[in-house]
């Protein structure tokens, strides 16, 4: 699983590349949190145009960054989930705090 | 073309994408849609999950799927030998989990139910659970 | 990653290429070379293959892989429970088969034995054959 | 597994797709043998471009139509096996009678 950051206007865009589920999910949310906590930003997008695949694995850890970034009043976004990510964000209720862009 | 497997590996991680493929392969041959084909490898992934994370937690054993198609209707098991669920009802809400610090979020159950035709959860405390589901492959 | 499964399924002519698929995504996470993966490929499909053409024939059956991953070792059995093989020496011979008929070219055993790093055939005739082959998945 | 055809110059092109294991072979050759038994052509070329994987059925299928055309002295060729199946035919011995062109 690979994660590649971008920072633009003061948005931080996330890009999230291949397969997201457990065996991956510990590791990618130490990489990412590193990565929160040590920039400042108005904005963060989740980018999920190269995430091929996602369980409910993947809501726990988006959940998990918005608390996170609720508290410092960042809201964060998600783009571009495919037909199979997109019916698992559906299913969670997600959409309603984390709005699709 | 009617077909049967069953499909046992070691309770790891890094399974779980291989179960998801096992699982999508044997379905190909029926013809599904894609969009059939990835509600299955969803739920398997979350069942499979169930497993490792909850079923075995620190623990090692085995995960066995057993998976069936006749007539179009494609039916699985999957099954652990390990904690066991006392309260399945309970389990089966949405946002349930007894793993928050772990952000698990709930939802596997939720999802199996929604992306299947059917769902049955069995299960024996100290002895492990049996997940079983339904889909038809031409719907 | 050590890692091991075990995989069921019926002697149908249509699962060989699922054989091939299974046991192609357990050996990848090894990261071996595209030619390592290919070598398995082919020996497993001609071990699936043997069992569908000779252990049962006319008859239906089960076919059951069990493979495991240890320190790169890649060790891999392809058994079936059909009609066995009365004299092994010959028929790991080239180009010796009993079915000529059917086109086929008795080199299903040469190949295994050229792709892989072991072969090894065990039989009981009337009660069915194993074949056990090992690879090193990163020489 | 899909077969397709090609006649230029009296030579007679039969391009293999996909995947020429067991399962397939008993349907290809009977439709690789009923469009030979229609036609007369002084060459007959096995093209691989697009066959993605063959095991030692496909020797098979291959002698068998090698003998067929031999008793009618038209010599057979094999164009463009992928690596994978260069090593198959290689160990068959295959190209000392039937050369990769
Ligand atoms: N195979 C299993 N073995 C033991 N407990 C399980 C198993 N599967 C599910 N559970 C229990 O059911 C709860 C709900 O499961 P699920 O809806 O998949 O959500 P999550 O996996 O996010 O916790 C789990 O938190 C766990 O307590
Ligand atoms: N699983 C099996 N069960 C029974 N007989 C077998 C089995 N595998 C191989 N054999 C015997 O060994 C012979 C040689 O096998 P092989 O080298 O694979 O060539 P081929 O499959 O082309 O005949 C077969 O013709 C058959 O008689």
């Amino acid at each position: 699983m690979v994660v590649k950051t971008k920072i633009k206007n003061n948005n931080l865009c996330i890009y999230l590349e291949g397969e997201l589920d457990h065996s991956v999910a510990t590791k990618l949310r130490a990489d990412i949190d590193d990565y929160l906590d040590r920039i400042n930003v108005r904005n963060v997008v989740f980018d999920m145009e190269k995430l091929s695949f996602m369980d409910s694995t993947g809501i726990g850890l988006i959940m998990g960054r918005y608390k996170k970034l609720k508290a410092r009043n960042i809201p964060i976004y998600i783009t571009k989930p495919n037909t199979q990510i997109d019916k698992v964000l559906r299913v969670s209720g997600i959409y309603k705090i984390i709005p699709q862009i | 073309m009617d077909n049967y497997m069953s499909f046992r590996f070691k309770a790891i991680a890094a399974n779980e994408s291989l179960a998801r493929s096992v699982v999508a392969a044997f379905c190909v041959p029926s013809n599904p849609t894609l969009d059939i084909i990835n509600d299955i490898k969803t739920s398997i992934s979350e069942a499979v999950t169930n497993c490792i994370v909850h079923g075995y937690g620190k623990n090692t054993g085995d995960i066995m799927i057993e998976a069936e198609i006749k007539d179009d209707l494609f039916s699985v098991r999957v099954i652990d030998y390990g904690k066991g669920i006392l309260n399945i009802d309970e389990a089966l809400n949405d946002f349930y989990t007894t793993n928050e610090e772990d952000e698990r979020s709930g939802l596997g159950f939720t999802i199996m139910k929604t992306f299947m035709d059917s769902l049955e959860v069995e299960s024996v405390w100290g002895a492990g659970t049996t997940v079983t589901m339904t889909k038809n492959l031409n719907a």
